[in-house]
């Protein structure tokens, strides 16, 4: 499998009233051809920062790119110039986003939303940029597509707003899709449509999709491989069975405790993972998770700690990977929670 | 037997939108809740719950039908009653952030209740508002501070506080935890569980993660477009789900667990929810059902018992 | 929809006659007549100007002839230029007026809103501030200074342009000019706003997400969103201008309506108040209606006969 | 990787804040405060209306002359040491009338804005609170007192009231809380549906309670700037009803007026007259309209983060 | 006559010809006199638009029996002579042969006697009736009591008029050179009821004849050569266009569009140096009212010394700046006795400023009533930038003077007047312009019950003298009379006279020949361009 997208120790702050939010610290991903990376992770914790930083469209001058790398089929997308990155928005990299609601422009219908971005990157007429239109809603599952591109926003569902931003998105057959919390709105009957067409289109076209999400749920049924963030940092990474199964940080398991299963005893209580993120006014030091970690070393609140792999593909930031926390009484994690 | 304290008998709520167009958010729908349990009400977005849990507490005035609370009937409450009533019962709202006035200290948000009805002195006030924000797992630091710089978890819980400053015997939880994240939503579930113990409330909990509804409620009612489809004990709605609705939705929940995604069987409904201002005839759910007869089409499923304590509306089930 | 606009005009009517009605009160409460001049009059003379002009009969008959004569749309004569009539006055004055305001709403509106436009996508830039400087200006210094520099300046001294009257469109260059840069100013700002708040929504995003030019984004996408609040504030604009002003009228001595406004009144022109009220009211309530229906077709969102929003 | 040994131990619990907000403790105000200083501009726009304020009071004394003391030999005298402003057409100090002027100016812009406010906010909330019907109706006589001629209306104040500032008040309020009530009644219409406002009646909040505590509050942005734009038009509104008999009578003589009888000296040159007060205008203009964006943005909790 | 005197004026060739006239003879070229009316005239029919923004219109495009000439004094106009009966009361006209309407039809005897009786008819309800009053019958048709027939007036035949007067007025042949006694064409008046309402239909009998009538923006009005004196008449076509604001019209004369315009307030001290400015005497006084039933100015002593106080020449100098005369009484100059002696200045100086007196009579008139303080006063004025600025000026004068305070209070115009009518103000301004040129139009207005009088004024002595004076044949006793009235409004003072008025006004370098009567409308049958 080639790489087509690889995220190196990327720093993206924003500059507010408050001060500088240092919203992701060192990011780093990889993603293949034709697999599904899911980025999952508690709110506020840069998900979404650095999938708009991949896209370039974290708002400037308040967000900035520290530092890092972005290389897209060997170029680099930090350097592009705006116009230049233009051509890569929507083309070669297409997003969606969080809320169908609110990502689609009320006062225009949907079919000139979606041959927008076809008219402009392929230079083809309206009329054909129409034609594909209709092929894309049929892709996505819309029925009576004709008479469903004169409409406008709100006449439609969630769940269709959903898919016609999913339309939007492949109009120009990129090789990347970016999915921002896509179904984080609606509800789990529409939820597990969007889900299996999702993974349709993956079969059809072989696109490479970011994921981001914070249900489990979602990242187990659809992702190859899952990067867990914390704080603006990727604590784990690594195969979906892999974090699933042998979970090595105790974020990542205080994640999957935290869910209650349908086929289990009601009486006993969950387990959250108390307290909340920190602020990323000020990160702390050491450790970001160590405040709310149950098994929290001294060592934790004074540095950070390294970039561990356990083993091919699944590498995990944690202290208690080091040789010298092993002799601590805290045994490693290593059964399946589920 | 425990005690019914509310009993919602033919509800209807149905909204004006114009030109003739009648919008039937709720749909004749009947159901008790007993004192000191847990209600749960799942089901699809724009299906109707809020709109039950809202006419309920009087925010809607009911087209039809009506609500009993503690043997009263809610929408012809006098004045004074509807006092009594507006403390008694209480609501938690969905989103943490819309909430919140975010112009007002959480002392004073908590306090409202409080000084709405001109309970308490100023100093027995705060020292409420400190109790409340103890009980919730916030500290008194926080009374002065502003929603804002609060997470979602957080604010949720002021939102909780805010229903338990009056005192009430009854909660309306209005989807409480669909906008927070996971790790926050145990931390909320679990304050709702331990003060439902500690103050003997009964719920009324409104959410569509059926997982979630499961994990709290005792018994669970299922709606689908303005109508009540089932009804169960919550344990024996998951072993045994009847209504074919009832059925998609727990296989559409995705479970966090690669092995079983994978193996899984969803029944994916096909379509979309029809719009409550045209409903299907016959069973409203027909046109998106994967049993569907021709009977569906022309009668409408009549609400029956298909075993003890276990309801449900559906013409597979009727003899 | 078409009981829509029934309802709309059956309240359009109502609203027409209350204001008729009041507007009937106050003139005659207000002291003064049409024939109290500084000139000697003797009483014989002003009881025969009164039968003349049906003013000796009691308010009540003079308040249903004139309801009568509404019926025939005919607003009867003015008394104090008495050849001629209130529709002829606006008859005459109007499409003077309409033309000077029709050009000086399009330099209010496409300015106004490029500049605006311009300020938003330049937020805290150098042009953001230039804007807001000219807004100032344009809200604090007011039309008639405005006029008389103009003509010192650009149609004296310089003699780019005639200095006043009415004619060819060189005679429309400054008064239009003057009289959009309120307008002009309060629209920029407007458009200012909601242009910077448009341009935090989830769309726009969307929109930049698929590789769009900030002018493709600014024009189809944002554009539309921010000018909700524009429209509001141009139904009482456009009656206001398209009426005239009395004031750039009477500066740049321009035959429009403007004067009547205030003629009438000055003179206590009995039917040149009414008359003139009238048009302005009914002009007022259709452009508050056509505002509605722009609503609407700005926003597909937007539905007239939603009850109570 | 040189981490000493010894840090691999338990954290000790008492270490962990779990719960602990670690964002800096602000009150709203103080939290709006802080934003507001923040913006430069708006800091000088609070600057220049203090400093104007104080002219208003002090500027006058500054000099030797009265706003009233006349000396028709030095009439229109351009601005000179002995008269900073020049002189206007009775050889008074234009000086002292400028900031004797202020006093009226800005009393009359900041109290028609206060008013309209108060007017507006009342009338705009109890209209879009209870929407339907009453609104309609409300919404109706709006419409009927934008179509009453002003003039006249003016002229019967005049002859009930007499003159006198609370006259030029009553007549610049009579239909300004219109822009205003427009407004908070757009506001309350989005507003009374948000779940705050419902969760306050589900507490049992009545009306008054609901637009007095949650409504208003929340609708401070766009009220304040209407209150900035407000102000100029009032001064120069206030100079029109002073042309009909209503405003302050002379010899005292507000911004508006000096600008309006500075009208000619485009053409005769003597510029002093017309720039002090029309310039003194602008300004204040440009300060209110600075400070009231500053504070809508410092009013608005969301622009925190 | 007029013309000679301004060809003999006319001598320095000046810059401007030489550019204008370059390439054609400069008699080839049309003679096009830009003029400004301020306004849109009330109304052309003239009885009705009795205003000067209508008269000044009128008075050239018509003409009635007798025509103001360049002295000011009647002349022969449509009529060539008239006899007078010895009783001074039965006038007979004899209408010109050639006489004529613009449209060829000769003007008649007929058409006066229609004209007349028209304008005194109450159906009619012109507002310049009263000046009709001195024709036999006419007061009482005007009021409703008499009928049509009782007025005096009779065409004997074409073209011979004869009307007879109440009572022997000399000043009669000026009265008829107002617009109101104009003829008007008999025929369309019958058959057209709004032939006033557009120059088509308004047949012109005058030096020019009106063809363009575009209302609130110009009106033509072109060389009539139907004109009996046609020959007389050196303007091709007058444009009138409607300019009301002085700084407007004043930047369209330099600029070149108007050939004259007013002096704006601001700029006259500046043009007045530079030369450029035309004054010439109109009639017509700037005064204050007291009202004299109210406190303190019940005392005569009191209004003398408010009147003494204010130094006239310094207002008009200082304030004013159009180089007015001050008003020391309230006829204004310009009208000749019998002997040939102006009115005023045989009347000379009633009151001045004197300021030693004025104290001294303050003094004394509180004490008569027992003032140690003077109750508050307030002067009224209509608000316009002249009386703003001269009522600032005479507030600081009376208070730097007499030590007097007065407030001030200006109102909307007609609210004022309303309320001056009233009796309603304490002090207020006013002004009086003659209706036509006889010291008697002045006095009248104070007569007890005048509707001019507005003060609470009343003399029976006074009032006694006026109505002798209409009586009286004699102009020579007749002017004596209304001296000793003069001299009695100044004894009790009841009003402050402050100035009388003047024209000032800018003139293009070419334009000659404008005259400009003291009591009358703008004549241009001798004007001229060069
Ligand atoms: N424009 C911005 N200005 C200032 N801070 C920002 C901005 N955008 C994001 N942040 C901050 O950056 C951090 C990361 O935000 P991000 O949106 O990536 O979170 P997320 O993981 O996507 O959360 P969620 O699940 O809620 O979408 C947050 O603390 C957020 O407050
Ligand atoms: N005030 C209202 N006016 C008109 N229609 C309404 C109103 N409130 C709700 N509805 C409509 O009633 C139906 C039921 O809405 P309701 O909010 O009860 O759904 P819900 O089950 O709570 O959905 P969700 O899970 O999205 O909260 C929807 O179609 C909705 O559009
Ligand atoms: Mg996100
Ligand atoms: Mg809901």
């Amino acid at each position: 499998m080639n790489k087509i997208l690889d995220v190196q120790n990327l720093h993206v702050s924003f500059t507010t009233y408050g001060g500088e939010v240092q919203a992701v610290r060192g990011v780093s991903l990889e993603l293949h051809e034709g697999e599904t990376l899911a980025i999952v992770g508690e709110s506020g914790c840069g998900k979404s920062v650095t999938a708009q930083t991949i896209m370039r469209l974290i708002t400037e001058p308040a967000g900035r790119i520290k530092s890092g790398m972005i290389t897209y089929r060997n170029k680099d997308l930090t350097a592009l110039s705006e116009k230049q990155m233009r051509r890569v928005r929507g083309a070669e990299i297409a997003m969606i986003f969080q809320d169908p609601m609110t990502s689609l422009n009320p006062t225009i219908t949907i079919g000139k939303q979606i041959s927008e971005s076809m008219i402009k990157h392929q230079k083809i007429s309206s009329t054909d940029a129409n034609k594909l239109s209709i092929e894309l809603l049929k892709l996505v599952g819309i029925a009576n597509p004709k008479e469903r591109l004169k409409q406008y926003p709100h006449q439609f569902s969630g769940g269709m707003r959903q898919r016609i931003m999913i339309a939007m998105a492949l109009a120009c057959n990129p090789s990347i899709l970016i999915a921002d919390e896509p179904t984080t709105a609606l509800d789990v009957t529409i939820q597990a449509q969007i889900i299996e067409l999702f993974k349709e289109i993956q079969i059809k076209t072989g696109i490479a999709i970011i994921l981001i999400t914070h249900d489990l749920g979602v990242v187990a049924s659809i992702a190859n491989r899952v990067n867990v963030m914390y704080a603006g940092k990727v604590m784990e990474a690594g195969l979906v069975q892999d974090i699933f199964g042998h979970p090595q940080h105790p974020y990542t398991r205080g994640l999957l405790a935290s869910v209650p299963k349908l086929d289990e005893d009601k009486s006993r209580p969950l387990v959250p993972i108390p307290g909340s993120p920190p602020d990323l006014f000020a990160p702390p030091q050491g450790c970001p998770f160590a405040q709310r970690c149950e098994y929290a070393l001294e060592v934790c609140v004074h540095a950070e700690p390294p970039l561990t792999t356990v083993h091919e593909h699944h590498h995990v930031a944690c202290w208690l990977q080091d040789d010298r926390a092993k002799g601590t009484e805290f045994p490693t994690y290593r059964t399946k929670v589920l | 037997m425990p005690n019914k304290l509310v009993e919602i008998k033919n509800l209807k709520k149905h909204f004006d939108m114009g030109k003739g167009q009648i919008l039937k958010a709720v749909d004749d729908v009947s159901f008790d809740i007993y004192e000191g349990e847990t209600f749960g009400l799942v089901g699809e977005s724009g299906c109707g719950k809020s709109t039950t849990g809202r006419t309920m507490i009087r925010l809607y005035e009911a087209s039809g039908g009506e609500v009993l609370y503690q043997s009263k009937k809610v929408h012809s409450l006098k004045k004074k009653e509807m006092r009594r009533f507006n403390r008694s019962v209480q609501m938690i709202f969905q989103d943490p952030y819309a909430s919140l006035n975010p112009r007002m200290t959480v002392a004073d948000l908590i306090a409202e209740g409080l000084d709405i009805h001109g309970l308490l002195s100023q100093k027995d006030r705060i020292n409420k508002v400190y109790e409340l924000l103890e009980t919730v797992g916030l500290s008194r630091e926080h009374a002065n501070r502003y929603p804002h710089e609060f997470s979602g978890g957080q604010r949720q819980r002021i939102g909780i506080a805010r229903a338990l400053a009056v005192d009430p015997d009854f909660i309306i939880a209005d989807e409480p935890i669909s906008a927070l994240d996971v790790s926050v939503q145990a931390q909320v579930v679990n304050l709702l569980k331990r003060l439902q113990k500690e103050k003997n409330l009964t719920y009324l909990f409104i959410a569509h993660d059926l997982a979630m509804v499961k994990h709290i409620s005792d018994r669970i009612g299922v709606m689908y477009l303005g109508n009540l489809v089932e009804l169960s004990p919550s344990e024996e709605l998951y072993s045994e789900p009847l209504h074919p609705y009832t059925q998609a939705l727990l296989t559409a929940i995705p479970v966090p667990d690669p092995a079983t995604e994978q193996t899984r069987k969803r029944i994916i409904l096909e379509g979309e929810v029809p719009s409550p201002i045209h409903p299907p005839s016959g069973c409203v759910f027909r046109t998106r059902c994967p049993q569907a007869m021709d009977v569906c089409a022309k009668e409408k499923p009549v609400w029956q018992k298909a075993k003890e304590n276990h309801y449900v509306a559906c013409h597979l089930y009727e003899q | 929809m078409l009981s829509y606009i029934g309802k709309r005009f059956v309240a359009m009517l109502i609203t027409l006659w209350v204001i008729i009605t009041l507007t009937f009160s106050l003139m005659h409460a207000i002291p003064g007549s049409p024939f109290d001049k500084e000139r000697t009059t003797n009483e014989t003379v002003t009881r025969n100007l009164e039968a003349h002009y049906n003013l000796d009969k009691p308010l009540i008959v003079q308040y249903f002839t004139y309801l009568k004569s509404l019926v025939t749309l005919d607003l009867g004569p003015s008394i104090s230029y008495s050849s001629d009539t209130v529709n002829n006055m606006i008859g005459r004055g109007f499409p003077v007026s309409f033309q000077l305001g029709i050009i000086t709403l399009i330099i209010a509106v496409f300015s106004g809103i490029t500049i605006g436009v311009l300020a938003a996508l330049k937020h805290n830039g150098l042009i953001d501030h230039l804007a807001m400087i000219l807004a100032v200006i344009g809200l604090s210094i007011p039309n008639f200074i405005l006029s008389t520099l103009f003509i010192k300046y650009i149609a004296v001294d310089w003699g780019l342009l005639p200095v006043a009257t009415w004619g060819t469109w060189k005679h429309t260059v400054l008064p239009a000019l003057a009289l959009s840069s309120g307008p002009l100013a309060v629209i920029a700002r407007l458009t200012r706003s909601n242009m910077l708040e448009v341009l935090t929504q989830d769309y726009i995003r969307t929109a930049k997400a698929k590789g769009l030019s900030p002018f493709t984004i600014v024009v189809k996408h944002a554009l539309r969103n921010a000018l909700l609040p524009v429209i509001t504030i141009l139904g009482t604009l456009i009656a206001g201008v398209l009426t005239g002003s009395f004031v750039v009228e009477k500066i740049f001595a321009i035959p429009g309506m403007g004067k009547y406004f205030v003629d009438g009144i000055n003179n206590r022109d009995y039917p040149v108040i009414m008359g003139t009220t009238l048009f302005y009211s009914t002009l007022l309530i259709i452009m508050m209606f056509l505002v509605d229906i722009a609503y609407g077709l700005i926003d597909p969102r937007i539905k007239l006969h939603k009850k109570g929003e | 990787m040189n981490v000493p040994d010894e840090l691999f131990v338990p954290l000790e619990k008492d270490k962990k804040y779990a719960e602990a907000i670690v964002r800096p403790k602000l009150s709203y105000w103080q939290d709006a405060w802080q934003r507001l200083t923040k913006n430069k501009l708006a800091l000088l726009g609070l600057v220049i209306i203090i400093l104007l304020a104080v002219m208003a009071l002090a500027g006058p004394l500054l000099v030797p002359y009265s706003y009233s003391d006349q000396s028709l030999l030095n009439a229109n005298q351009p601005p000179s040491e002995e008269h900073w402003f020049g002189t206007d057409e009775l050889g008074r100090d234009m000086f002292a009338r400028t900031w004797y002027g202020a006093r009226i100016s800005l009393f009359i812009g900041l109290t028609a804005a206060i008013i309209d406010f108060i007017i507006g906010i009342i009338y705009g909330g109890i209209s879009g609170y209870r929407g339907g019907r009453t609104d309609n109706v409300m919404m109706r006589i709006v419409e009927i007192l934008y179509g009453l001629p002003y003039l006249l209306v003016v002229i019967l104040l005049m002859v009930v009231m007499g003159p006198g500032l609370f006259t030029i008040i009553v007549a610049l309020t009579a239909t300004g809380w219109i822009g205003m009530a427009r407004i908070v009644r757009g506001q309350v219409l989005q507003l009374k549906n948000y779940e705050y406002v419902l969760a306050s009646r589900t507490l049992g909040g009545g009306t008054p309670w609901i637009i007095r505590k949650h409504l208003l509050p929340n609708t401070m942005g766009p009220i304040i700037v209407q209150m900035t734009l407000t102000v100029p038009s009032a001064i120069f509104a206030e100079a029109f009803l002073s042309f009909l008999g209503l405003g302050v009578q002379a010899p005292i003589a507000s911004w508006g007026v000096m600008a309006n009888d500075g009208l000619s000296t485009i053409i005769s040159g003597h510029w002093w007259r017309l720039f002090f007060p029309a310039f003194f205008i602008s300004l204040t203009m440009f300060a209110f309209n600075v400070l009231g964006d500053g504070l809508r943005d410092a009013l608005d909790p969301r622009l925190r983060r | 006559a007029c013309s000679s005197d301004d060809a003999s004026t006319e001598e320095n060739p000046n810059e401007g010809q030489n550019e204008t006239g370059q390439e054609q003879e400069p008699s080839t070229e049309p003679k096009v006199l830009l003029l400004n009316n301020g306004r849109e005239p009330t109304s052309l029919d003239p009885p009705i638009g009795f205003d000067a923004a209508s008269y000044n219109l009128i008075n050239n495009f018509m003409e009635g029996l007798t025509r103001l000439g360049a002295d000011h004094t009647p002349e022969a106009g449509i009529a060539e002579d008239w006899d007078i009966s010895e009783d001074g009361r039965v006038y007979t006209f004899y209408i010109r042969e050639n006489a004529n309407w613009s449209n060829g039809d000769p003007v008649t005897a007929h058409d006066f006697e229609f004209a007349w009786k028209r304008f005194i008819d109450p159906e009619t309800a012109s507002p310049a009736a009263f000046l009709a009053n001195l024709i036999e019958g006419a007061e009482g048709f005007n009021s409703g009591e008499g009928t049509v027939d009782d007025v005096m007036v009779t065409a004997l035949d074409d073209k011979t008029l004869e009307v007879t007067l109440t009572s022997p007025q000399s000043y009669f042949l000026n009265v008829i050179t107002n617009p109101p006694f104009f003829p008007v064409h008999k025929e369309t008046v019958e058959g057209n009821e709004n032939w006033h309402a557009e120059a088509s239909t308004i047949h012109s009998n005058g030096p020019f004849k009106l063809t363009q009538w575009d209302k609130d923006s110009q009106i033509i009005i072109e060389k009539n050569e139907h004109y009996w004196d046609t020959n007389q008449v050196k303007l091709d076509q007058v444009v009138w266009k409607m300019v009301n604001d002085s700084n407007t019209s004043y930047q369209m004369y330099t600029s070149g569009e108007l050939h004259t315009s007013d002096v704006p307030a601001d700029l006259s001290e500046q043009l007045f140096a530079n030369g450029e400015v035309n004054v010439e005497d109109s009639s017509g006084t700037m005064f204050f009212r007291f009202n004299v039933t109210e406190e303190p100015f019940q005392n005569v002593n009191i209004r003398r010394a408010f009147s003494m106080a204010v130094d006239r020449q310094q207002i008009i100098d200082y304030v004013i700046k159009g180089q007015q005369r001050a008003a020391t009484a309230f006829v204004s100059y310009g009208f000749t006795d019998a002997q040939g002696d102006d009115f005023r200045e045989k009347g000379g100086d009633l009151i001045s400023f004197n300021l030693e007196e004025a104290k001294q009579l303050l003094e004394q008139g509180m004490a008569e009533e027992g003032y140690t303080a003077l109750p508050e006063i307030t002067l009224s004025y209509n608000n316009t930038d002249i009386n703003h600025r001269i009522a600032q000026a005479l507030q600081e004068m009376l208070r730097q003077n007499l030590g007097v305070e007065v407030n001030l209070t200006s109102q909307e115009g007609a609210v004022f007047l309303a309320a001056q009518r009233a009796l309603e103000l304490q002090f207020s301004r006013s002004s009086f312009i003659p209706d036509f040129g006889d010291p008697i139009n002045f006095l009248e207005s104070f007569i007890t019950g005048s509707s001019m009088n507005r003060t609470g004024w009343s003399h029976a002595e006074y009032d006694s003298l006026i109505a002798e004076a209409y009586q009286e044949a004699d102009d020579a006793r007749r002017f004596e009379l209304l001296h000793r009235a003069e001299s009695i409004l100044f004894e009790e003072s009841p009003i402050i006279p402050l100035y009388f008025y003047n024209t000032i006004y800018l003139q293009a370098d070419d334009v000659k020949g404008i005259v400009r009567h003291p009591v009358g409308y703008l004549e241009l049958k001798w004007a001229d361009m060069e």
